[in-house]
């Protein structure tokens, strides 16, 4: 890419936002009976108050692991959607450590995420270890593997974990020591946006600098050639899978760490999918992955402080992330333009 | 364990596999074709969720059953038109345009169902109506067999029939011959003048309209309202019904009875006292199992093949 | 030149610019007779199928205009093409492999009976088609099971079929043997005989004096002008598609032929389709030789070329290389045993298109120690230096190594592959269609470093179907035909294109025990 | 808290008593959170300008529940009311956080030995209102209703294996034991409140191996059961609000059915504690569980209930009520009983 045409790049991302943005002030005017509260909340609310600002970066953390996960994942070309289904399970992985053992403060969550991401990288390397045994679709796969996931999660929850005498099918509470600390005061905010942090920064490097990050790469551009290079094609698509259910599992585990003192999830949580918005918006690039998340979560809670005070429901957000998407991936979009600015490059 | 087979050989069940079949058949079939064309439609699931909520809205307006499905109908050929404007003008790429779809249908449909009905969860003030059920004169009386095959919902022989439709129309009319072609190389299609966009407009449209069948069926004849997020996952099966099948009708079909067949044994089991949730996995499990097999038994025939070549060879 | 009086067809300035920035036609015109066979030469890459693409409507310029029989026509799309009496057989055949000899040849215009398709009817068009044109072809048979020459008329009797009165054949004898070439010039000129006009694509130019009224040669997207055929000769058609006189003729001395290195022993490779592509064949390169494979492409040399690294399977027989069978080998195994490979589709196996020259440089050597600071870190210093000597050195012309691969013309794409292959201290070099599509400098410079590394004891074997490249370049050829060796040529300045002609149709054939020298035992 | 100050001079004119609902789920499950909301309404209709009420469904995901209590616990409210016992552990903190502020759970209560004097929790009988419903299907069952079959099997569908809906069990169970120890009861969870689909699915597959009367208790996806009866001709019990005068209008056919609705007056009980705090006698710091007698539960004896339910077994309901009323019969209940004791009483009814 040229100078010219990353900088058209990140033009055309803002104006993706800007579109969307003045597609929801369409709808709110449309919809609603007090416009103006609404966009106000829904602008301003995420910013108004500490605790809001709080909302926004707790919603962020699971938004950067899945939005990692899928990036990585999406780099070797594997349309994995498992990351939903090994978030859900790697937190399940977690509850079973957070809630049976007994070990002290820091190494306790350490070793429910360390957990909570292995059992991730298993749910998310089988569907890639069928792709590349028999070339079972692994988008195929790894969708009925959310179901499995979800069916099979709340009966462990059900039969090993379940406090009978909660009002609810919740596991029973997480030991203290297991908890993830909160770091901002007044808010939600845990330690696990520091270890997201962190992560952000190995994964560029695990991507950008190492030899198996390059192998996913070329595999990802290109996998014929990758194969014809003598790279392991095989074993590098596995690594992908298993490092992105990895990650997408020590999300689960983190946010469950972080935000809940039980189990409580009965349903998919659905930051799988919205990882992958993330990482579309990042163009599966983990350096880009933090924007893309604040932008997110930064929506939805607006949407969220919206609802609850107008008469806008918060749900018309997803017609928002989807037009994102669209626009974001169409590769025809505003084409005409850097069409013309190739033309004019090459007469110069 | 009896207890086991008396479920399964009761005509009961053979009726409740029909009837849990029938969404997943329709979609199944939407994604063959436009498989065929060379697109993969995972925005089925989108679609069917929309379709059911059209369909109902539409009949409550206008208490009209069939005007419904004809509403949800078209809203499913008119979404599948969208995926083809998104992927073949926009050139998004087809699985994250059908990701997007899926998501505004999720969210888009609890809006629109508030907006028009001011729940968020079900529509069950709308007074929608549901298609209706059609007893076949001998048929029915036939015991054993009679309470299987009769008294289902239209749109179950609907979809059975489509089988037979959709055959003939890929196999044996001119529209089916392109759409076969563009699949396998769009490039010839296109050097002989055949549009290989609008093709592929046609296939997702037809894919669109058969995934609006399932969806009318789900909300007019599965049950008689919409709620959130009510197609939970039949459009993803779909997919993996036809990959199983081996994009073929007859295949589709099948694979999707297999399927309902272990949603009906999820349905009735729990009877029995055996955990839901492990049962509830079964479904998914078996399209899992049945991928899976599907795919070994392809990779293992080139493998024979090639051995016996060069045993034949040999000698 | 000439001027064209009664021009049935005219392109007036055209331009074409592709999305990556190549400029394939600059202001090109061009204009054919009515009734005459109009030659169309020009390199590698010079803009001829772009031009005819957009005259087909496959592809749409930036700029200029098209006129037919003096009005101006838009062609948005090939059936506005189809409408206008043009048809086209493309470089790449256009053919749906599962459907039938007549399923493809109705595609598009079907015949109905009703609703539904008109099978018999379409086999009956075919029948009397091929008649009319004596074109033999059966209608029933699934074109994946057809030879070259075979699905060579059908694409014609498709375009045929939709009433073209000008009909455009974009490089059609590339895959013929020279006699298959014979026969479908004869066809040609009946066609010609019958009131069509057609427009005909070669870099051979000994075709175009044979069969050609007129000629148009392009040269770097330019339209260097038009000639009668009978009015110039070989020499300055040459001249101007090169722009200035050259002869490909590569200096080289003598081989001297050392240890073997790559051993085939009856060798048997088996299709998807059950059927032998390589069928018993044995053969041994050594150091310091360059062995060529002739052959009509589509006899096996794609199958054994990836069955010798590793990218196929092979049904029975032995390889080794260096004498390590490879049998249980990886292709990074075999690529370990000191194996090179150029590969036939560049952009297919040969690179990452999206990624930058640097990355597509290492995509054998990324784990080597000297790229690895540690053991997980790679050393982005020491790749910025290698890929900066690779290069200078291989003369890729390039912003910077961190340019995306796409961006680069096609003759620089391949000196990237070929600066890989090359830089990895081969013993042994695969090298298939080396020069394929690429400009005269580049081809020069490519068949020069294969020079060389022979001359530094590297064991060459060299795919072509470019016989001249072949015959120029080899020290020894065989002949590949349907999947066997059908002869062994130990000099290959010794024979005649001709005969080589004769063993490429299989129509003759060395004893076994001739063959067998060239297993050097 | 701006707000507030803002509107300091307008409080001194008329004090307006602020109440705010906050639904851990959404609205149209035509029982549970629909009678939550419907109870504003009443508010509203009993204390007209007095009182601003509002519900705000905070869906059902939990990551939203905790900001928005503590959202609204920051504003000017002085009644907040949630729900359900997902949201005891929240709001034990929250109200210990806002000793000003004052609470109201329903369905649940909070841990008292926290202190938490600001929070009054309201709890049902719903194990009185299901014995009476056990006895009404036990009855219904053999008898020769039209709909009825000679097997003596009734069927009971709930959302989860959790306390508060196995109370509904135990007490249906108990009830039907009341009328004919030899009546069995068919029992499937569906896992989930939402899920109508499915419950229909289950309510079916009940139908089918001769169930002739099913109660529902699974909120929104009970309404799937009401459907399978229509579809089987059956009869179906409600739950929570009257869910036979809900389908009236749309649905009649299928209002004929549900012979009666076994009530949980979560509307009927927030007017009551509303109107408890307007006159200073809210019991704050309590649980309260309120019964037959204070109308927190009740059966819904509506025209289809007096048109289809035979004159016999209408007085065996009445029996069953009043000897519940009088303290006569005892329901067991749900809470505290382990799941051994929960397993053998499933079982022991098993058809
Ligand atoms: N689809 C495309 N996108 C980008 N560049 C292209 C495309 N097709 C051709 N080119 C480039 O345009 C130039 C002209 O290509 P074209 O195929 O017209 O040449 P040609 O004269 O037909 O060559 P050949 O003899 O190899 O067929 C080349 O540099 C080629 O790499
Ligand atoms: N920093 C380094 N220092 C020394 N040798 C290295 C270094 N990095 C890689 N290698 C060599 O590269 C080769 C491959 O490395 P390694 O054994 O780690 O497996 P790998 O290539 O990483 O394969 P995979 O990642 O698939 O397991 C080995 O021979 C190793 O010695
Ligand atoms: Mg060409
Ligand atoms: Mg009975």
């Amino acid at each position: 890419m040229t100078k010219s045409q990353r900088l058209f790049e990140v033009y055309r991302t803002g104006l993706v936002i800007l579109i969307s943005l003045l597609i929801a002030m369409v709808i709110i005017l449309l919809v609603s009976e007090e416009p103006g509260e609404a966009m106000k909340l829904f602008l301003i609310g995420p910013l108004d108050s500490l605790r809001h600002i709080g909302n926004v970066l707790e919603m962020m953390v699971p938004l950067l692991f899945t939005g990692l996960a899928v990036s990585v994942m999406f780099s070797a070309s594997q349309f994995n959607l498992g990351a939903e289904g090994a978030f859900f399970f790697g937190a399940i992985g977690a509850a079973f450590i957070a809630v049976n053992w007994n070990l002290p403060p820091v190494i306790h969550p350490t070793v429910a995420i360390l957990w909570g991401g292995l059992i991730g990288s298993i749910f998310c390397g089988i569907p890639g270890l069928l792709k590349v045994k028999w070339g079972s679709s692994e988008l195929v796969s790894s969708l009925m593997f959310n179901y499995i996931a979800y069916f099979f999660g709340l009966y462990l929850i059900n039969y090993f974990l379940r406090d009978v005498n909660a009002g609810a099918m919740v596991s029973h509470r997480f030991v203290e020591t297991s908890k993830l600390i909160k770091i901002i005061p007044k808010t939600r905010v845990h330690f696990g946006i520091l270890i997201a942090a962190v992560m952000v920064v190995i994964t560029a490097i695990f991507l950008f600098r190492t030899r198996w990050g390059y192998r996913i790469r070329v595999i990802g551009t290109n996998i014929r050639f990758a194969r014809y290079s003598g790279i392991n094609t095989d074993r590098a698509i596995i690594l992908s899978q298993v490092i992105g259910g990895f990650i997408a599992g020590m999300g689960g585990s983190i946010e469950l760490l972080g935000m809940y003192r039980r189990f409580e999830w009965q349903y998919l949580p659905g930051y799988g999918w919205t990882g992958v918005i993330v990482a579309i918006l990042a163009r599966n690039n983990p350096v880009y992955v933090p924007v893309a998340a604040f932008f997110l979560a930064y929506m939805r809670i607006g949407a969220d402080i919206m609802s609850r005070s107008t008469d806008m429901p918060n749900e018309f957000v997803a017609i928002i992330q989807g037009i994102i998407i669209i626009l974001i991936a169409a590769t025809s979009f505003l084409s005409k333009q850097r069409h013309k600015m190739v033309v004019k490059e090459a007469m110069s | 364990m009896s207890a086991f087979f008396d479920i399964i050989f009761s005509s009961h069940f053979g009726y409740s596999v029909l009837r849990v079949s029938t969404p997943i058949l329709f979609a199944a079939l939407g994604a063959l074709i436009s498989d065929k064309a060379g697109v993969i439609n995972i925005a089925l699931e989108g679609i069917m969720l929309i379709s059911a909520l059209t369909g109902v809205i539409f009949s409550a307006i206008t208490g009209s059953a069939f005007f419904g499905l004809f509403m949800a109908v078209l809203f499913g050929g008119l979404v599948g038109l969208s995926l083809g404007y998104f992927s073949l003008n926009l050139k998004t790429n087809v699985i994250l345009a059908a990701v997007a779809i899926n998501l505004i249908a999720i969210g888009g449909t609890v809006f629109i169902l508030y907006l028009v009905a001011g729940d968020k969860g079900i529509s069950s003030s709308l007074a929608s109506k549901v298609l209706p059920k059609i007893n076949i004169p001998l048929l029915q009386n036939i015991p054993g067999i009679g309470p299987i095959f009769s008294g289902h919902n239209v749109l179950t022989y609907l979809a059975f029939l489509s089988v037979l439709f959709i055959w003939f129309f890929l196999y044996k009319t001119p529209l089916g011959l392109r759409i076969r072609a563009v699949g396998e190389n769009e490039h010839a299609a296109d050097s002989v003048g055949i549009s290989v966009v609008k093709t592929r407009y046609i296939a997702l449209t037809i894919s669109g309209i058969l995934a609006g069948f399932g969806g009318a069926y789900m909300s007019m004849g599965y049950v008689s309202w919409f709620s959130r997020d009510m197609v939970a996952g039949r459009g993803f099966i779909a997919l993996a019904a036809e990959a199983m099948g081996g994009a073929t009708p007859i295949g589709c079909m099948l694979t999707s009875l297999l399927f309902g067949f272990f949603d009906a044994l999820a349905n009735s089991l729990q009877l029995l006292k055996i955990p839901y949730e492990f049962v509830s996995m079964l479904p998914y499990v078996a399209t899992v199992v049945g991928l899976v097999i599907y795919t070994i038994r392809k990779t293992e025939k080139i493998r024979r093949i090639q051995e016996k070549a060069a045993e034949g060879g040999n000698a | 030149m000439t001027d064209e009086p009664d021009a049935i067809l005219r392109m007036e300035n055209i331009t074409k610019i592709y999305p990556n920035g190549i400029m394939a036609n600059k202001g090109v015109n061009f204009s054919i007779a009515a009734g005459e066979i109009h030659g169309l030469v020009g390199e590698n890459g010079a803009g001829k199928t772009t031009l005819m693409q957009i005259l087909f409507g496959l592809n749409h310029p930036e700029e200029g205009k098209i006129l037919l029989e003096g009005k101006e026509i838009t062609i948005a799309n090939p059936n506005a093409a189809i409408a206008h009496g043009i048809g086209m057989v493309h470089q790449h055949f256009m053919l749906v492999p599962s459907l039938s000899v007549a399923e493809n040849l109705v595609l598009g215009v079907e015949p109905r009976k009703g609703v539904s398709l008109d099978l018999p009817e379409a086999i009956r068009t075919t029948e009397a088609l091929s008649k009319k044109f004596n074109l033999k072809v059966d209608p029933r048979s699934a074109i994946r099971d057809l030879p070259v020459g075979t699905k060579q008329k059908v694409e014609i009797l498709k375009a045929l079929h939709r009433g073209a009165r000008i009909l455009i054949l974009d490089e059609p004898t590339a895959v013929l043997t020279p006699q298959e070439t014979d026969e479908l010039f004869d066809e040609l000129k009946l066609l010609k005989d019958q009131g069509n006009t057609i427009i005909f694509i070669s870099h051979k130019l000994n075709e175009i004096k044979a069969l050609c009224d007129r000629v148009t040669v392009m040269r770097a997207g330019k339209s260097q002008g038009v000639f009668a055929v009978a009015d110039v000769t070989e020499q300055d058609i040459s001249r101007l598609m090169v722009g200035r006189d050259v002869i490909l003729r590569v200096e080289k001395s003598v081989a001297k032929p050392k240890k073997p290195v790559l051993k085939v022993q009856d060798l048997m490779v088996v299709n998807r389709f059950r059927k032998k592509a390589v069928d018993d064949i044995s053969f041994t390169v050594r150091q310091g030789e360059i062995l060529g494979i002739a052959g009509v492409e589509g006899n096996g040399q794609r199958e054994l070329v990836e069955a010798l690294t590793g990218l196929g399977l092979y049904a029975s027989g032995d390889i080794s290389i260096g004498g390590k069978d490879i049998k249980k080998l990886s292709i990074r195994g075999i690529r370990d045993l000191g194996t090179s490979h150029i590969p036939e589709d560049r952009m297919t196996y040969g690179c990452a298109a999206d990624l930058s020259i640097e990355m597509n440089l290492l995509s054998y050597t990324h784990d080597h120690p000297e790229y690895n600071k540690n053991y997980f870190l790679m050393d982005i210093n020491a790749i910025n230096e290698v890929s900066n000597k690779l290069v200078e050195e291989y003369r890729i012309l390039c912003s910077s190594p961190q340019q995306e691969v796409r961006r680069l013309s096609g003759g620089n794409i391949q000196k990237v592959v070929v600066a890989r292959e090359f830089s990895s201290n081969p013993k042994l070099i695969i090298s298939d269609q080396p020069t394929r599509g690429i400009d005269v400098g580049a081809t020069e410079f490519i068949r020069k470093r294969l020079v060389t590394l022979r001359d530094e004891g590297c064991a060459v074997l060299l795919v072509s179907a470019d016989l001249n490249e072949v015959m120029e370049l080899s020290d020894s050829l065989i002949v590949m035909y349907g999947g066997k060796i059908t002869a062994y040529i130990e000099d290959a300045s010794s024979i005649s294109e001709e005969a080589l002609g004769l063993y490429m149709l299989g129509l003759e054939s060395q004893g076994p025990e001739e063959i067998r020298r060239v297993c050097h035992d | 808290q701006k707000k507030a100050e803002v509107a300091e001079p307008a409080v001194e004119a008329e004090p307006v008593l602020k109440v705010v609902n906050l639904l851990n789920g959404v609205l149209g499950d035509k029982s549970f959170f629909d009678s939550a909301a419907a109870g504003m309404d009443l508010i509203k209709a009993e204390y007209g300008d007095k009182v601003e009420v509002k519900t705000i469904e905070m869906t059902y995901e939990q990551t939203k529940w905790e900001p928005t209590l503590l959202d609204i616990a920051d504003e000017d409210w002085d009644i907040i009311i949630v729900g359900t016992w997902q949201m005891t552990e929240m709001l034990q903190e929250v109200a210990a956080d806002y000793p000003e502020k004052r609470f109201f759970i329903y369905d649940t209560a909070v841990d008292y030995s926290l202190g938490l004097e600001n929070v009054y929790s309201i709890l049902y009988s719903q194990n009185e209102a299901s014995f009476v419903a056990g006895a009404m299907a036990a009855a219904i069952t053999k008898s020769d209703m039209p709909l009825a079959n000679g097997d003596k099997v009734i069927g009971f569908l709930g959302g989860m294996d959790i306390p508060v809906i196995n109370d509904f069990l135990v007490g249906y169970i108990e009830g039907a034991q009341y009328v004919d120890p030899g009546t069995k009861v068919a029992i499937s969870y569906i896992g989930s409140f939402s899920d109508s689909a499915k419950g229909k699915e289950m309510a079916l597959a009940q139908y089918n191996m001769g169930v002739d009367i099913g109660y529902n208790v699974a909120g929104q996806a009970g309404l799937g059961q009401l459907d399978a009866a229509k579809d089987m001709d059956r009869y179906a019990i409600g739950v929570d609000s009257d869910q036979a005068a809900i389908f009236v209008e749309t649905d009649p056919a299928k209002a004929a059915l549900i012979t009666t609705s076994v009530l949980k007056r979560v509307d009927q009980s927030l007017l009551r504690a509303v109107k408890l705090h307007m006159e200073g006698k809210a019991p704050y710091g309590e649980a309260e569980v309120l019964g037959f007698a204070e109308q927190g539960v009740g059966l819904a004896k509506n025209d289809i209930y007096e048109e289809l339910v035979p004159a016999e077994i209408k007085a065996i309901v009445d029996e069953a009520e009043k000897k519940i009323r009088n303290g006569e019969i005892t329901v067991s209940s749900a809470f505290g009983m382990d799941s051994d004791a929960m397993n053998n009483l499933r079982n022991s009814v098993k058809p």
